[in-house]
């Protein structure tokens, strides 16, 4: 294991002085916790918004906190959901008095902290909604699983359920886009390589110098298939017809589209499957509204990618499209 | 036989001292299964958990759990912190005003079922640490009294019976079939806090 | 070597389209060349920037292109530097008649292909100046050397530059503001993995599992001394202090510091780097003006990180504010 | 003996055989001192050279010397492109208008010899390709006519020299000291397009 790293059991509180060192005119680390917020939080009256999960993401999730989209991002250990009384923080930074909304990936640890944190602020009168996003379609969606895990289709759910608030829309109408995004958006991941927790010293998995991991998970969860690794079209042709199958997309749609680096894949690569999955989508009639290249969702140094699409409609696409000032997310 | 404050410090230092030298182990295994974190998260938890109740004095048992469980909650994170963390807090509520003889404890931990399987939205047969908290209380109610041998050996027969379970809950559900054949790491550190607390009785005899 | 590609020998081809088909409305592909230019090249009367260098540095450098920062970008194949045809072909997208300013890297290829060039243009008339990087204070300055590379500082140059061009600067005004951040900017690197060419298969050089190389080029070329992995504090002062050793700081003096990732390294851990960085900044009495984290100047999936530092005046601190729309540096 | 614009693409023909099936071997040779393209480059040079040069009908040696050129400039790219092609640009122009007898082309390599170390910067003992092309020409000043076997061992010695030197232009330069002991990549192409012309004139015999 070879990092730039220092003790490894303060990597997230090093990492977020050297965050905060890196922005301090727009963001600001509530004191003793992991919450980061923006500067200004809260803006009196407009709904909260507030994300979060273990670290190891980046830029998820404090790289989206700007204006336009997250209020504060409440980050958990490596891999590992922030605790009730972190998220708690979290929600009272955000809170405005118009309520707040929380955007949770769909992992059991985030969902049990999240909802324990909603109980919290709830007890002490700030009015929570939340969002569940289960966009990863290599898991199967059924009652001998948790559900579908969230991966980086959570962006799109920052970004729209960001600018809604943004605009002034209620706590009700927030949760009611961030439904209707979640709903309309499917991801699905590959792994070329492992990573390493640094606590933990050893790589999650292992996978032989040929072999890739189709579906892979953010943390390293197993995915559909271990195979050979083919060539960039050949990945893209998997991941997006899979995603394509899992909705429907009718000739003319306006999609958005993330080719998401999973941390060590170079940007060329990512550029590379773009190309492909432009490719794919417009042979299906597909109207490309935005493409996003880069790593937003991350497995701290593993390489892979995953291709997320969103079937925008008339609500979303101005929402998609309207300015962000979040360091990782500008528009 | 009847458990105090006292005891309560024990079984969780007798429970740190074995997260804390099995860490790398729970660490493998959640890496086969899950994502890797289960070792440290315990580890820091607990760690916490005996700084604390070395730190205060308690008079009763409800409050050192009731501690034990705040803990937890705030320092373990992942699934496993909400879900001790409302294992201990119902066990302290339950225990809230009263002896923590054996009666009111075994009733306590039911509680301390009913709640995991509120909180993690499960039941038996998941391969989750509710198939070692579900037998040992099984077994517990067949006896009168504390008795460290039986809860040993049911908590150690549980954990090593979540090898043969599908699971269909937390993380190791997205393996499917593959998670057979693996011992659930959430039931690994809870034969650990049942195996402390055969530990504490034996050692309080 | 697992790398998410067609065939090798097209993978800057590949590139481009995918690069192309994400940003349709602010980037366009001059036809049949490796030149990428912003979507409303030539801008009348505005001077051009131009930069360019071998890929496989991205986002460098079309990821650069935007108002207020490069007008065309010149894409070599893999670590090689564009042909004089090529870069020609840059120069003539961006000449609006005020001429056009070239950023070249220090390195034998680039300069020699980048003259050639300028002597194409200048034979048909277009005015042509430029400004050759060379900040990376690992390599001796001497004349048993070809001098200093450019490396991440070379950002700055295109940041500056290309202000002071949007504003309406002259060509000579736009060199002078060039040679003063260039005279001002100062780098070092280190590489903990090395990476692989697509077309090679086989890693630029070798490192133990438990050793890094200080000084490291972005192509690879050797650094100052290969030792153990320290930790991030030693690493960054390391790097810092070389840094801050080769040109003369004073308290209270302004800098803009770049902490950018070779392209492995997980955006933590660049973070965990910056904290040390600033501290020693601090300590140091320097008031760091701006901040910059990120993957700016990359070395394909090389691990490690540099660290630049710009000592600003009142000139320069306007035109690095300056707004900027070039995805990859947005301001 | 006279060069013809054939000979001048047998020459081409052959050059682009050694440095196709040597590729890997100029890549190893840059990855140790330098970036590790020569090989690739100088491959994707040639190969478009031959084919420009095939699709081409030539009258004099001059104009498939400056097709040659003016491929490698375009295609070649780095630090090898404008070096090569600036020394056949050069040699073309020296013939234009003229045949390719002994000593105009020797006049000719001259030029090209001048236009390296101007396009370079750079002289002989920098561990470059100049510590072939400079010793070839200075041999070959010594005969009146064109003779194989001396080119051939000319810049093969020329080539195992620059083991022994210190790199001050280029890449390698970096290394320092560290750069002596490894062959120039540049000086080992250059190497094969002279092994290639003595066969060409071999050949021609
Ligand atoms: N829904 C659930 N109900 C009960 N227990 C669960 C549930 N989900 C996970 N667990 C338990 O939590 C353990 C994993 O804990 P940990 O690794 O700390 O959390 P995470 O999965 O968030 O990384 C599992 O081994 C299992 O015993
Ligand atoms: N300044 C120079 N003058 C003459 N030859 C040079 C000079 N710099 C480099 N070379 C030659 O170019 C070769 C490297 O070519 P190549 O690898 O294609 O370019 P790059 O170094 O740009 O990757 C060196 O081996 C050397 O022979
Ligand atoms: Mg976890
Ligand atoms: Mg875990
Ligand atoms: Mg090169
Ligand atoms: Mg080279």
């Amino acid at each position: 294991m070879k990092k730039i790293v220092n003790n490894p059991e303060y990597v997230v509180r090093d990492m977020l002085e050297g965050l905060i060192a890196a922005h301090p005119d727009s963001l600001k680390q509530i004191p003793e916790t992991t919450v980061v917020a923006s500067k200004d939080a809260p803006l009196q009256n407009k709904v909260g918004i507030v994300s979060g999960g273990g670290s190891g993401h980046e830029p998820a999730h404090a790289g989206y906190i700007g204006d336009g989209m997250l209020d504060a991002a409440v980050c958990g250990e490596m891999f590992t959901s922030p605790t009730p009384d972190q998220v708690f923080e979290g929600i009272k930074a955000a809170d405005g008095g118009a309520g707040v909304f929380l955007v949770i990936k769909n992992y059991t640890g985030d969902v049990m902290n999240f909802d324990m944190a909603a109980e919290l602020a709830e007890a002490e009168g700030i009015e929570v909604e939340k969002i569940v996003v289960n966009d990863d379609v290599a898991v199967e969606d059924s009652s001998f699983t948790t559900g579908r895990r969230g991966i980086a289709g959570t962006i799109f759910v920052h970004k729209i359920a960001g600018a809604k608030a943004a605009a002034g829309g209620s706590l009700q109408e927030v949760k009611n886009i961030a439904e209707k995004v979640t709903a309309n958006v499917r991801s699905m991941g590959v792994a070329l390589t492992p990573c390493t927790v640094p606590a933990a010293g050893k790589p999650s998995f292992v996978l032989e110098d040929d072999e890739m991991e189709i579906g892979i998970g953010i943390h390293g969860e197993p995915g559909i298939e271990r195979k050979r690794v083919t060539s960039a079209d050949e990945i893209a042709e998997e991941l997006t017809n899979k995603v394509l199958e899992d909705i429907e997309f009718n000739t003319g749609d306006d999609v958005a589209l993330i080719v998401n680096g999973m941390g060590a894949t170079p940007e060329m690569e990512l550029y590379i499957l773009n190309k492909k999955v432009n490719e794919i989508l417009l042979e299906r009639g597909l109207n490309i509204h935005k493409t996003f290249v880069g790593n937003y969702m991350t497995s701290l140094e593993m390489s892979g990618c995953s291709v997320t699409l969103l079937k925008l409609d008339e609500e979303m696409k101005p929402l998609l499209d309207a300015e962000s000032s979040a360091p990782a997310f500008r528009i | 036989m009847e458990l105090t404050a006292h005891d309560i410090i024990t079984w969780m230092k007798k429970t740190n001292e074995k997260i804390q030298s099995n860490k790398e182990h729970l660490t493998s295994l959640d890496q086969a299964v899950g994502d890797g974190d289960h070792g440290i998260n315990m580890a820091r938890g607990f760690k916490e958990v005996v700084v604390k109740l070395e730190d205060t004095s308690y008079e009763s048992v409800s409050d050192a759990l009731k501690d034990t469980a705040m803990t937890l909650m705030s320092k373990v994170g992942g699934a496993a912190g909400p879900l001790y963390g409302t294992a201990f807090l119902k066990l302290s509520t339950s225990l809230k005003g009263k002896s923590a003889d054996y009666t009111h404890f075994l009733n306590g931990l039911e509680e301390s079922l009913a709640g995991l399987k509120q909180r993690g939205k499960s039941q038996e047969g998941e391969k989750t640490l509710i198939d070692v908290w579900s037998p040992v209380i099984e077994k517990m109610k067949e006896s009168d009294d504390f008795d460290a041998s039986l809860l040993k050996h049911t908590a150690g027969d549980s954990m090593e019976k979540t090898k043969d379970i599908k699971a269909t809950k937390g993380r190791a559900s997205y393996l499917g079939d593959r998670s057979i054949g693996h011992l659930d790491p959430g039931s690994v550190s809870s034969f650990y806090v049942f195996e402390a607390l055969a530990e504490t009785i034996e050692g309080g005899r």
